[in-house]
């Protein structure tokens, strides 16, 4: 069987979106998955189209504007076989999306978020996305921007996130770096991907990030893993003060990361069957016939 | 022979649970059961009944006037007291409670209650409504519960709160001494309705302390083959799980979630290696979802990597749907939506029926794609039709609507496991193929299903090619566009019309009565007890309609008498818009109770005399 | 006099501002203009091209053929060689451009091209098209782009880049030099384009560099009046500002959302104090919502406050809307929501036209309540619907659906500023009074309405009685119901069906073609070229529908022809449902391009010579 | 005209929503409100049923499930006059409108939302409200919860809520305070009120709570309120550890204000005439005749 070719690649040129393309594409590669077994769900936006334009022979499942995170957990907790990656715009999935991001903290499945983070809806021709900050007039606004913004970092480790980080979309070894340690991350990651829009977002450009951004693990000291139980309050306290420093100096880095049982072993616990009988990997039926027995329900049935 | 019964009480005092011993225990002697739940959207308090009929053949209604009621409260018998024909059961204690102490009741229903006892004449305690009924020849029978109550606690040296749990018991027994059976079934339904002891105990003993002269004399029926007590939650349930469902998710809402609680508790569930023949556990993943939205689209993802998925909802939660409906039609999904319908618009009466949501679930979500909507008219149906759904989900590949009404969902039949038809239903799973086009343009507009994990492959929401890549060619958009609709009118030519449609009755009779849904049963109970030789034709597969049958069968008909649960005919506006007929008369409800066989006898026959719309109205 | 033009580029290189440039000189010229504008759902880069129809009359319609393609990249060339009839402006630097290079093509659109090309035994460049042409019959003009910028650049001492964005205007100069047209009027509308004077100038000089010869000598026609230019989404934005409106709310959505920023930029407006009679500001407040839930949920909210409230938004966002509407169907809430029809399913063709949504905003939401729903016809239609929706909205106290499609949104009319009709339009505000039951039940079904803020009043979504108090009583359903379905019973006595149709042509005509939506148009265009005797009947109000007139219109017609953009043919479905009557013929289009009043023609030349189902598929 | 009399409650007997009620209506006589400016918006769920069930005479808007803050921001932006309070409960604002939760952060209405956290969804029958936390088994679940819990505080403060507190349903003096406090509050408020469900919850009982609640205000040096911009993110840091603070301890009491400009303000800053001119403030019409002046609006289109 032939596997389908990429997409013509139409996102405008000098687009932050290429970076994240290219270090995607090079995070699967090194990581040496299965192509068969990786699938990249999008929401709508111009995010929305990478799963397209991956030269890697994936599969790509570009969902609805907002609700690609639903669509990866029934794809993950049906086939947990599969390594699930998301690629969400902000205002995909912290605008229509943001009940989505918060529920999925909940359920910490073994998902890797990749947020482009650009402060506007592209595709829809540039309106603040829920990351734009407050006073900021990006070129496509009439006026500055009269609400606040949502810090995703914060607003992840508040939610359940067991693996939270920042990275950029211009420094595509950092970026590609974080993608392979997020998949690796056994439970759900975010990674906020600061990703300048050249088209409409003449704030937050590539110059503007390129001076402020520094890196978390230059810095000395810093270790956001949870080891210890006890330490996990005081881990994510210090992941969200870490998380609010935007200005002249931007982190980019692993913020906070926990280790605790992920969705899929949470499901074995109540229902062992599910490691090797879980949903994709049984046959429901032989030559038409049902194989499933229902002769105990209707026993409990039986008057 | 039918009897209709009914037991009332405050929500959450345990009505449901008596209703449902009574049953089991008239099932061991050899009855058949057709039971309603009614209540209100609320937690404690309100007033709840459950009315059954019971009968020595299969049955498929209740109906509006009851023999005997069983009350223990007062409301129950405010409610109630006007639709008794031979018997109440009520409560000393409450004798004297007068209708303005009932806070419960809704200003609107006390002040009808009031208006009626005071223009008969009556006053308006328990006891004014027991005379109006005395004065219509029902009979009252009069029980101290507590006194019962007493007895139970002080034998078994329990606090008066607690033996106070048996009170419903105390009405059933009380029914079944009318009736004239054999205690046994009662206790051994007790039996199996309990797990502490205690409560086994005590509930016999309250049977044992209650008894009053029986009145129907009637007698065991000797009984052949396994019988069931199947509500529409569970026969769903159940026939999702017999049809091989891999993933459930939900989200709480009445009536569908007890279907989504069954199958979570039933998670891990037998089954048979197609390779060795050995029985051994699968899991079913269910998912309690964030919101409506989520559970389609979790559904619809998992339905990608193969597996049969499917969610349940409700009105409100369907609207939520909508998009995620169509984003499966586009990329050629299969994936079940089951519809529990209740009363809309909008939260509406959210525990009460109505049957107002078929045009929508024909046309929910914007854009056009093949909608398959299959709608089931009793309890078998409901647990054969969720494999059906499955089976055209995915030979289809196209989101398909199981529409269930609440009259159903929360209504229970007792009926031979033979009905289930367990051995004839079989698996079709369509086309899964290993191709390079996951959408390759076809003849019949199936195109070769691939899986997610198999091989590389794309599904997009924008119109695509045939590898799933985004298109906008005007060429690519009028083929794309028609193969997926194709698809629908394959449907059409490969589904039977006899197999969309039920036929009951004389097909040479100058009438027939179009209905689709719970309403079925009554009618068909209706037909029977009017005696007259009327067709009936009952609708089950809406899209793709069967349009071509229709016409023939309704043919030189001289009356067509549409019965269905919403103000605007819905089914008949889908029957003209497909075949142009339209109905002679329509019986109406839309009041969220179910149709019971006697208003559905007096509806037809109002409208046989030349009434053109009937509007019924019964139901407390 | 009717002269087809098209301008073609890369989305992002100005084609949008050259052919607002061009009408609008052409308007000043005393021409009137209709443009529609087509592009990918992408920012920068795609093919994107504007079709603008010069006439000395009001004109409502493109052509898929046109006389004059203004090109300057290699695209655009391929994109429509073969759909221009007599010149071709092209650039010399493109010329030896072969296909293969040209990425943003998509590889199903460069094959077919490649194969008509090559099967015509030319090569597969901008010169083998260009000779494709030239072999039947087509002029072709050679423009010297990169010359005229260069020289530009350096009169004006600016970098070639910035030069460059006057790509534009050359092809702009170039089709207005073949017109034989004075040019003052172009540079006018350059200077009233561009803020910046640098741009002026810049444009001003490339026009003055830019010359052909003349080849169609058009004239300066003389003006009477004023004239407007208007797109879809300004004349509904102007209309909702007139109509009164305080509050919008949206989330952004392609081609809805250009709607709600106009709105947004006129926050501030004009108004008469009623007291005073002084002009003074007044507020609107508009709402980017966090998604469409929010939105329509929001605007209901205002409502419920007095304020003429209102959301904007396309399929996937009015899917989400569903549950929201049906709460203000319940709470009687007068919410206008108006509905931009795009491609669908799901994200289907994001940026393309349709009218697939018609049934499903029929019967959007659960459960069963008053829909009324408006299709606007052209743009003048587009505003006076803004205010019509308003005012049934505020008179039945409903929801009200306002359809309108990507195919007038983005599209534009010039036409005289009295065709707007702004002194005839008034405003019904409907029942506002202070009683005390919010939902009093009345003969006509409309019930009082009380403001929050006015009186303590309650509003629910569940069943309610006249006190908005939630109520599950059986009379109170089945009275409450039915009051809010009169009031769709009422609208359709009092909305005169004349109102809710227009009829166009000769009413003996045997033929008759039943339209609605943007079609109209092109149906008035295409008959009027055909010079046939056709009666045109657009339906315009579809909930209530017309639907004792439509049968008397169409009594003794010979033909029948449906014309809409659709596959299922939708509104002639709807037609079927309320008369029985069913069109002879179809001609139908689903490509996400607007409908030629050409290819109509010959659309309904194929009908009448009895193709049953004529399926256009014009565009690129 | 008559007002309408308040429905009869059928909340189950000892239900916390009691009150919260009680306090609700306490706290508006004591403010001294005119009731014909009062709106309670409410969700679905035992909660949305409260304004029904109020004995003042004020407005009631029983809304739809987890949509309440967008119909009281429509409400409240076409008349600010209205004081606009909306009752949720958990399911209903952390479930399927977190997103409307987190979204509303940005905004800073002047809204006060009191959240109904009873760890349950009551009114369909006791499944686990996100409140609800990982491991416990409710009467009504099948088995313990496998979800973590949304944190309603922590939310609030990273979502940008500028007056978050906590009270308990049976300290009704407390939560009459907190909420008078929170209505007085310039901008959006959220009380998270501990709300036992004995129907439903066994765990989290009025025992259970009343051996563990303390008050913040009686912790010696507790100052929640920014006085100066600088403050701020410290601030927002130990009203998030303070509110993840739950177990043997669990305190009550305003964990973070902030005063900054309201979203009325906002608007009224870019469109001035909206103090007085706002959409509720005008008559649009007079005899028929549309009174709003769109010849600028024609000028600008004209040809
Ligand atoms: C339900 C729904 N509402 C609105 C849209 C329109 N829409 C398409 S893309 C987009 C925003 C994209 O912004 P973002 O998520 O930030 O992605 P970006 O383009 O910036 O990568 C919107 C609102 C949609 N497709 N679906
Ligand atoms: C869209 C939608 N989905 C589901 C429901 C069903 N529903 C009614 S109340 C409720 C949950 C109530 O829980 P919560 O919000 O915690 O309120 P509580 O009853 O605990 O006060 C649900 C899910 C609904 N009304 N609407
Ligand atoms: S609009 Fe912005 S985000 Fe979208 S492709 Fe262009 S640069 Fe990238
Ligand atoms: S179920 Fe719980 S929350 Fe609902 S009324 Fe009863 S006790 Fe209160
Ligand atoms: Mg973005
Ligand atoms: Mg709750």
């Amino acid at each position: 069987m032939a596997v389908p070719k990429p997409q013509w690649n139409d996102w405008c040129p000098g687009c932050g979106d290429f970076g994240i393309l290219n270090a995607e594409q090079m995070a699967l590669n090194e990581l040496g998955l299965n192509p068969n077994k990786v699938v990249i769900v999008s929401g709508i936006g111009c995010s929305g189209k990478l799963p397209h334009f991956m030269r890697n022979p994936i599969s790509g499942v570009h969902t609805l504007h907002g609700r690609a995170v639903a669509f990866a957990l029934g794809i993950k907790e049906s086939n947990p076989d599969l390594e699930v990656i998301v690629n969400a715009g902000d205002g995909d999935q912290l605008g229509i999306g943001v009940g989505h991001f918060v529920s999925i903290g909940r359920r910490n499945p073994d998902i890797t978020l990749i947020l482009h983070d650009n402060g506007v809806y592209g595709l829809t021709k540039g309106q603040a996305a829920p990351t734009l900050r407050k006073g900021v007039k990006t070129k496509s606004l009439p006026r500055p921007n009269i609400n606040d913004n949502i810090n995703p970092l914060a607003l992840a480790i508040t939610s359940g996130y067991t693996f939270v980080a920042r990275s950029y979309a211009y420094d595509v070894k950092h970026l590609k770096d974080i993608i392979k340690a997020a998949v690796q991350h056994k439970g759900l990651s975010l990674i906020d991907v600061l990703q300048p829009c050249p088209t409409y977002n003449d704030i937050n450009t590539k110059e503007w990030y390129d001076k402020r951004i520094y890196k978390l693990d230059s810095e000395p000291g810093w270790d956001p893993i949870v080891k210890r139980l006890e330490e996990k309050d005081e881990k994510m306290a210090k992941g969200l003060l870490r998380a609010m420093e935007w200005g002249d100096r931007i982190p980019i880095g692993i913020f906070y990361e926990y280790n605790t049982s992920t969705l899929e072993e949470r499901i074995a616990e109540v229902s062992p069957s599910y490691k090797t009988m879980g949903p994709a990997n049984v046959k429901i039926e032989k030559e038409g016939k049902l194989l499933t027995d229902i002769e105990d329900l209707i026993k409990e049935k039986e008057v | 022979m039918k009897i209709s019964w009914m037991i009332g009480g405050a929500q959450g005092t345990g009505v449901d649970t008596s209703a449902n011993i009574f049953g089991n225990a008239l099932a061991e002697a050899g009855y058949y059961i057709y039971g309603n739940r009614e209540y209100y959207s609320n937690i404690k308090g309100r007033h709840s009944y459950f009315n059954l009929t019971i009968s020595d053949k299969r049955t498929h209604s209740i109906r509006q006037k009851v023999e005997i009621l069983a009350s223990f409260d007062a409301e129950t018998v405010f409610q109630h007291f006007d639709d008794v024909t031979k018997v109440i059961i009520y409560n000393t204690g409450v004798k004297d409670t007068s209708i303005d102490r009932v806070q419960s009741m809704e200003p609107e229903v006390a002040e009808r209650v009031k208006a009626k006892l005071k223009s008969a004449g009556f006053d308006t305690t328990v006891g004014g409504a027991l005379k109006y009924a005395e004065n219509k020849g029902v009979k009252t029978i009069e029980v101290n519960y507590d006194e019962i109550l007493k007895k139970v606690a002080s034998a078994m040296s329990v606090p008066l709160s607690v033996a106070e749990r048996g009170k419903n018991t105390a009405a059933i027994a009380a029914s079944y001494s009318l009736l004239g059976l054999n205690r046994s079934h009662l206790f051994n339904a007790i039996k199996r309705t309990f797990r502490q002891e205690t409560f086994v105990k005590l509930n016999s003993l309250v049977v044992e302390q209650t008894s009053v002269p029986s009145m129907f004399n009637l007698n065991e029926i000797p009984r052949e083959g396994r019988r069931v007590q199947l509500d529409g939650n569970t026969a769903v349930a159940m026939g999702k799980i017999y049809g091989g469902i891999g993933f459930q998710s939900y989200y709480p809402i009445t009536p569908a979630s007890d279907e989504s609680f069954y199958i979570e508790e039933h998670q891990e569930v037998l089954y048979e290696d197609p390779e060795t023949g050995d029985k051994r556990k699968r899991t079913i993943v269910v998912v309690q979802a964030e919101d409506e939205l989520a559970a389609v689209n979790m559904a619809i993802g998992a339905s990608l990597t193969g597996v049969r998925a499917a969610t349940a909802t409700s009105g409100p939660g369907f609207s939520l749907m909508a998009e995620g409906i169509g984003w499966a039609g586009m990329n050629e999904a299969p994936v079940v939506v089951t519809f529990y319908m209740r009363g809309g618009p909008s939260t509406g009466l959210p525990t009460r029926t109505s049957q107002s949501d078929l045009l929508f679930a024909m046309h929910a979500g914007h854009g056009e794609f093949p909608r398959i909507v299959i709608a089931s008219g009793d309890h078998a149906e409901s647990f054969a039709d969720a494999v059906l759904a499955f089976n055209l989900a995915e030979r289809y590949q196209t989101p398909v609507i199981h529409l269930v009404e609440k009259a159903l969902a929360n209504a229970y039949s007792i009926m031979d496991v033979d009905e289930l038809g367990l051995d004839k239903i079989r698996a079709e799973r369509g086309k899964i193929l290993k191709v390079d086009k996951r959408f390759m343009v076809t003849d019949d507009g199936i195109s070769p299903r691939i899986l997610l994990g198999e091989h590389p492959i794309f599904y997009t929401g924008d119109e695509h090619n045939e590898e799933g890549h985004i298109s906008e060619d005007v060429e690519n958009r009028t083929t794309m566009y028609a193969k997926r609709m194709r698809k629908l009118e394959t449907a059409d030519r490969e589904i039977p019309e006899e197999e969309r449609i039920k036929v009951f009755g004389n097909p040479n009779s100058k009438i027939a009565i179009i209905t689709w849904g719970s309403p079925k049963g009554s009618v068909l109970d209706a037909v029977e007890d009017l005696g007259e030789d009327i067709e009936v034709i009952q609708l089950r597969i809406f899209s793709p309609f069967p349009r071509k049958l229709i016409p023939n069968l309704l043919k030189g008909k001289e009356a067509i008498i549409d019965v269905e649960g919403n103000y605007e005919a819905q089914a008949a506006q889908v029957m003209k818009e497909y075949t142009g007929i339209e109905p002679t008369h329509y019986v109406l409800k839309w009041n969220g109770r179910p149709m019971g066989s006697d208003e559905v006898t007096e509806g037809i026959r109002r409208a046989l005399s030349g009434e053109r719309k009937v509007v019924l109205n019964g139901g407390a």
